[in-house]
């Protein structure tokens, strides 16, 4: 399936990249992780278990066995610090 | 109900004042703003961005401000963010509630706050005197916004 | 710390205003506005009278907000009461609180909210289409004000 | 000793008066009640035990126990219902 990807904050900064497009051939939220962290880097350190960090599945948080689905926009980004 | 996430500033007496507009059935409304402060972590604070999460943003408030009207009974609910540059002093954001009686003006409005600053993707990063820094998350906001599914 | 018991009409905007005006420390204002309902307890409100009891009023209001700076740590808390007769829609109290975080806004003007319910000497005589009545006082408001005492 | 008495709303209405002086040989505020409500009437009636009011010296409130001092302002009441 085809995802977008997009980062915000420090993730955003620290894989200096926005967004992107991929092809997955995963299933949930944690098989794309794993796919991140296996590039390595920035990404297997941020990524990694018990770092702090939130994913939203077309703009909605969800835990790491949501199933994810062709032409999602999934986002993945800090602990947010608004208000 | 309003919701906005602009880069302008806001005017709390101008939003109550809207809310109250014409109507003679309301008997409470709380408010809360919150402000960027010159001092944080124990670092001065020059200047702080907010980023935020376009398209998310305004879905995850509207489903704060939507949880606070099943859990209460509500008038009107307003809520403003804003984004981009601010300054120590500057207001961030608004939380207006109005109901018939206070107690659920007071808890709506603590709830909602509570509530966005741990649901609503809003990152603040801070210019201080050792540099760019991004502020981290708070345990005490999580233990802030756990309160309200203990009850 | 500012304590007012007036005729006279407040404006929200204002008085908020001129508690964070040149200053950068503030995180939070909490704020709290009540209004004359057209209708309580079933019946249509033409208006109401509020009584008061001159000289011991501000000193109530004076202890109240007293205790809220003993209990949690406040930057600037403003009270106003208004006196007289007032038409459903005219506000009639004003509590806004400022403090370095949230949580203790929040906690300091409900506590000053619900004491002043329960301590502070005012009366409501209302003009409803059955005759003039005096408000009774409501046994939710001693429970409110009690809350704090539990903790 | 000389007490100056003050009725707020509901009270002031009924006893329609809103302030006296009186000289009272008693001790407490309950003596005072004691006084007034041998008056009989409204007085008897407003300020019999179980009837809801409150009672301010020098205006701050008391228990019916507050010993009064010559002199004292003091203050009956209905409770409040402010704000």
């Amino acid at each position: 399936m085809k995802l977008r990807l997009l980062y915000f904050a420090r993730l955003r900064e620290r894989f200096g990249v926005a967004e992107e497009g991929i092809e997955f051939a995963g299933a949930t939220a944690a098989d794309l992780l794993a796919v991140l962290q296996a590039r390595g880097g920035v990404w297997a350190e941020e990524l990694a278990a018990g770092r702090a960090f939130r994913v939203a599945v077309d703009q909605d948080l969800v835990a790491l066995d949501a199933v994810l689905h062709d032409g999602a926009e999934i986002a993945i980004f800090p602990p947010v610090t608004g208000g | 109900m309003k919701i906005l996430v602009q880069a302008d500033a806001f005017d709390l007496g101008t939003e109550v004042d809207a809310m109250r507009q014409g109507r003679t059935d309301i008997g409470a409304i709380a408010s809360f703003v919150g402000l960027a402060r010159d001092i944080n972590e124990g670092s001065g604070v020059a200047a702080m961005t907010l980023e935020h999460y376009p398209g998310m943003t305004e879905k995850a408030l509207a489903a704060l401000v939507d949880a606070a009207y099943a859990r209460w009974t509500l008038q009107d609910v307003t809520v403003i963010h804003r984004i981009g540059r601010l300054l120590p002093g500057d207001p961030i954001v608004l939380v207006a509630v109005a109901s018939r009686h206070r107690g659920e003006a007071f808890a709506a409005c603590e709830f909602i706050m509570d509530y966005l600053k741990t649901q609503a993707p809003f990152w603040k990063k801070e210019e201080t005197s050792e540099g760019e820094r991004w502020v981290e998350a708070r345990a005490s906001d999580d233990a802030a916004a756990a309160r309200w599914s203990r009850d």
